[in-house]
């Protein structure tokens, strides 16, 4: 059933290479050391990792402009830190200090970043497709070539945020890229018991909107067809893409994971996005052991020099709690 | 000041914002072609084209929340949800991006985004069709809530609207838009309570479709000597309490009127507050006239009957002050 | 643009095609008195009429077995008369008397009729699509064989609950007949301008759901149509089944019809599905001129009783307003 | 009598409606294989397979309605919405189909549908995640709405929710899923507000997750020599008045307290309720304890800020008593 691991020879010269393996790193140790200190009460509420699914970001994310906007999920957390948002700033956000990325505010669930133009982390499942589809449409009344990024998981496609959201940015040829992260799962739910059609880029056709399957375990199929898409979209308006990834780790931090097999997981993490990158570039003479421990090395330490930043971040205030609900110089 | 129609003064007011800054746009259903449900947008899309003045499909949820987006990629949208009742579809996007899209991007991002809406019965519609729930939008924190009930004030609030930074709903009763009146053409503000009409011997508070109704029961009842004031709140949220409490420690006498079911209902909020700020300034218990609770009903005499009447509010502000 | 006229042969016997013809006949003048009563203030609210599109209830509603459902929308008095609901009961009701099929308190757009299982009349556009999905699964959970039709607009592809709807029904192969009314026009919006994909039974498609397309102009085609969708769907889940149909008269009482041209209305009626099946049965020797007026003027005769009745009809007390928002015996 | 979690409480409720009719189904977001977000259905899958402890796609708007049709259909659907915050996208299919349908129908179609909701914050899920919205459901007629806010109310009201003939609405805050309490197995009323603890001095008015802070606060107040009494409404819509205001008239000061935002809460109606119905029975203006109007933040010690707390209480409870 699940495919074979990526193989192959990967088309990219050396720098490149390190660069797209080290982002996944980063955001492997990142959430790993995330993982950590919930289980030691540092950071609370819901959590949501990334870990096996890091090839779909390093490759997408990589594939947009500065000028581009990215909506995402929950499981944002490996959008937000390619984006560009600085790990400390995550780190702090989900410590919930002010040097967040969202003033602490948000959490997990709700990094944001006005500079990078990553406009969340949403909690709501599907709840960012139609902000999506108003940011594109901003953008091309505005002509600003600004390409958005929208990130969903499989689950999200049978809410009807999703379908309304499809078809306005097909009916108006909006530059949106909708991106499938489709690991299989919304939370225990199969795709097989979400959707009576299981082939998601069929429900494109429905939009008349073109449409991609990649592997999304592949960083390097990824960022090739994203490249491709978000070129197509900043030309010829709305497409939708993919990714067939897979996650490791259990759905929040609060799931037994009853609906799915050790097996299961052992195979897809065969096919795990670090190890079998790392071993088409060790086979391609791209990269040895050594340079290898030096990206995870320095990935280790951005992360302890995060959580140094997160634990000594100051707490916003309680006479600022009502701040930010309103934009000063509203209306009194 | 120019006489128009309450649909021709937010039909101005839509004109005027769509010629003053070029990043604002219409859009909702049949807002484009069709001119509007209400007529109010009727001539718009050949003056402004289709991509100002734009009709939407059958999405309230995937439009509203596309609002949201266009807000924060810095345009001004106007979105007309054709009425109250298919907001409920839309409730997600405005309760939780939003209403709530600023505070939790840690002051990041701003939603400058004004929603209008269709509101209210009286027209036969039925159960499905004749909701008041400016109370539900007026519980969230982050938005701004509008109920213009006169010329004037829908003539006014928009470009009022569009100057906040943040999400504004405006809600206009379906029974005002052939309401004549003046209006003139500088914004109004949109934080105060207004004043209807002085009195000395009861308040009655009301709002939106319900003023025309309290403003009739208020000289049916100063034909019966009883001198009524009345409040219109204009501002749903944040309320102007102190216009409020100012009335009715002056008049001693609260009667709240509002078209809403009454558990629940906006009015018990007034009359909350009243009890809780102003207490001791009471001759009498505050009093609410407020839809019966059933769905509205399609027969005249069943709506008649559901909904607040004047003889309602006469009778209420007379057991008020003492005579029945 | 616009295809023929119906033409051709009609496969049934004279008694049934009479009772085809009469069934669109009665539609026609009930819904026709309906709008003249409307000038005169007798009815009042929203009044939509199904002018033009009679072949689809003629058709469909008597492909269905007495114990299946139908749910419909506010453009319906076609379909609840057709359904069985008594004219009387129907015109008294858009009087808003007790007599009324929903004792008055329905209106035009809530016509509701437990004994023939007509499930409204939905004031929602899309609304009633979710309920046809739990009918139909409270059906299978009973093994009642029983159909459930939703009837919709095409402009309630675009919500959201339509596409969660057909996934639901579809996913666990409901007993649902997803029946699109397809009148080319939402309000004043046309199809074009509200589907980025025009092709309806492209749409079931991402919902591994059966489809097929009809001229809703003929009834002979529809009935045929209706009927083995409504075995296929009794035997095997549900089915998507567009009539292609238009309607002569304005969207509701209140409508400039400025989003269409007069000639284009006029095309249309020149399709009219009465004169054209009746001039069909004329050509074929199944009916003569008499005929058609004898089944004429029986309906203007029901039409006029209907009339009367309503007129006679009592209005509920005011006493008796919150009766019927609980159910008696329910909890105090 | 037995001891168990308000968890396993309304997984037993659950358990023995399962068993007692072959008409109830379980329906939801992750209610079978994953054993439901918060645990509440572990087990029930393997025992009473897929038909009857259904799964559902992302989908609530559609699935809510299918459990609308479903009760109209004959059968006995308890449908999860994971929590009240995704209940806004089925907001429509609640109010205008649940609610409305028997009234609309001129009486031919009940629905006999229990809804059952997670709601409530304190567990820093941040402002999406975090709601409170139990009021507005309050606000609808046609509807039933409970809170159990106890163990044995877990464990009973479901079985008397699923005998009412018409929709109910249950709100399980998640604070209290841990919660451990004596549960026994007769139904209990749906229709009556309950005494917690009677008092002389003061009464505190709540429901749900705040009744433990509110129990709490009432020990520290009678440390204090403030002997206050604990109603929990129980029933949110239609409200036991009867009990309040008997409560209220004999203590003469009300504090109310409620997680929603205090604009336009339930509170808000209790208290006007008081002062339409007891004025003259107060000693003193009734107070609310209700959350900050912020949506909820991420941080701990904001989100703490945000909610109603013991501290508050108990410094409400001592204003309404004139000790400061
Ligand atoms: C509207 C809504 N319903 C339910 C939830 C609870 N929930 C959070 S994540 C999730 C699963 C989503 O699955 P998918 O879209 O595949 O994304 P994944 O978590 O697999 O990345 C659910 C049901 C929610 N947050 N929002
Ligand atoms: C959710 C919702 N949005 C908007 C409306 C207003 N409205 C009533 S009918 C209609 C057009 C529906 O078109 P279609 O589905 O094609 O049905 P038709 O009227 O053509 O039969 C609209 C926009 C509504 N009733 N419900
Ligand atoms: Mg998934
Ligand atoms: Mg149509």
């Amino acid at each position: 059933m699940i495919a074979p691991p990526p193989s192959g020879p990967v088309p990219w010269p050396r720098d490149r290479a390190h660069a797209m393996l080290a982002d996944m790193v980063r955001i492997r140790r990142m959430e790993e050391k995330c993982a950590e200190v919930y289980g030691a009460g540092r950071i609370r509420g819901f959590l949501h990792l990334y870990i096996g699914e890091e090839a779909v970001a390093a490759g997408a994310v990589r594939a947009l402009a500065p000028e581009d906007n990215l909506v995402a999920t929950y499981r944002e957390h490996g959008h937000a830190l390619l984006r560009g948002v600085p790990m400390n700033a995550i780190m702090a956000e989900m410590y919930g200090k002010v040097e967040g990325c969202s003033r602490g505010r948000g959490g997990s669930m709700h990094l944001f970043d006005a500079s990078t133009r990553l406009i969340g982390g949403n909690a709501i499942v599907g709840g960012g497709l139609p902000l999506a589809v108003g940011l594109a449409l901003a953008a091309r009344m505005q002509e600003a070539g600004r390409v958005t990024a929208c990130f969903f998981g499989e689950g999200a496609m049978a809410e009807g945020a999703f379908h309304e959201s499809m078809n306005l940015a097909a009916l108006w040829k909006l530059p949106v890229l909708f991106a499938c992260e489709n690991n299989g799962y919304a939370m225990g739910t199969a795709l097989e018991r979400s959707e009576s059609q299981t082939d998601l880029c069929a429900k494109a056709a429905s939009y008349s909107m073109p449409a991609m399957r990649v592997d999304g375990m592949d960083v390097v199929a990824v960022h090739e067809a994203a490249t491709a898409a978000v070129a197509r979209v900043r030309a010829d308006g709305p497409m939708f893409i993919e990714f067939r990834t897979y996650r490791f780790r259990a759905h929040s931090m609060f799931d037994a994971e009853l609906y799915r097999s050790k097996a299961e997981v052992e195979e897809w993490k065969a096919r795990g996005p670090i190890h079998t990158f790392s071993a088409r570039l060790k086979a391609q003479g791209l990269l040895t052991e050594e340079e290898f421990l030096a990206i995870d090395r320095a990935a280790l330490a951005e992360v302890d020099a995060a959580v140094a930043f997160a634990e000594a971040g100051r707490l916003e205030p309680v006479a600022d709690l009502a701040r930010d609900v309103h934009t000063p110089g509203a209306a009194a | 000041m120019s006489r128009m129609s309450y649909r021709e003064a937010m039909r101005e007011a839509l004109r005027e914002a769509l010629r003053a800054d070029p990043r604002v746009f219409l859009m909702g259903e049949d807002v484009g072609r069709y001119g509007g449900t209400y007529a109010v947008s009727k001539g718009l899309l050949d003056e402004f084209g289709p991509e100002r003045v734009r009709d939407t499909p059958l999405s309230e949820l995937g439009f509203v929340g596309a609002g949201v987006g266009a807000a924060i990629g810095g345009m001004r949208p106007i979105v007309e949800v054709m009425t109250v009742n298919f907001s409920l579809l839309a409730m997600d996007q405005i309760v939780n991006s939003a209403a709530l899209m600023r505070h939790m991007s840690g002051g990041q991002f701003s939603v400058p985004l004004v929603v209008r809406m269709a509101t209210g019965a009286g027209r036969q519609l039925a159960a499905q069709h004749s909701h008041s729930l400016e109370n539900w939008y007026a519980h969230v924190p982050g938005i701004r809530v509008l109920a213009p009930a006169t010329v004037a004030d829908a003539r006014g609030m928009l470009a009022a609207a569009l100057a906040d930074p943040d999400p504004v709903i405006i809600f206009e009763h379906v029974q005002l838009y052939n309401l004549e009146g003046e209006a003139g053409d500088a914004p109004v503000d949109i934080a105060r309570a207004a004043l209807r009409r002085s009195g000395a011997d009861v308040s009655l508070i009301t709002h939106g479709g319900s003023l025309p109704k309290t403003l009739e029961a208020a000289d049916a009842l100063a034909a019966d000597g009883i001198d009524a004031e009345v409040v219109d709140l204009r501002v749903l949220r944040p309320l102007d309490l102190e216009t409020i409490l100012a009335s009715v420690r002056r008049t001693h006498r609260a009667v709240v009127i509002d078209e809403g079911w009454k558990t629940g209902s906006l009015a018990g909020e007034i009359v909350a507050r009243i009890a809780e700020e102003a207490l001791y300034d009471l001759d009498a218990a505050p009093l609410r006239v407020c839809s019966e609770e059933v769905p509205i009903p399609y027969a005249k005499h069943l709506e008649d009957a559901a909904l607040p009447q004047v003889a309602a509010i006469v009778a209420a502000a007379r057991r008020a002050c003492g005579r029945s």
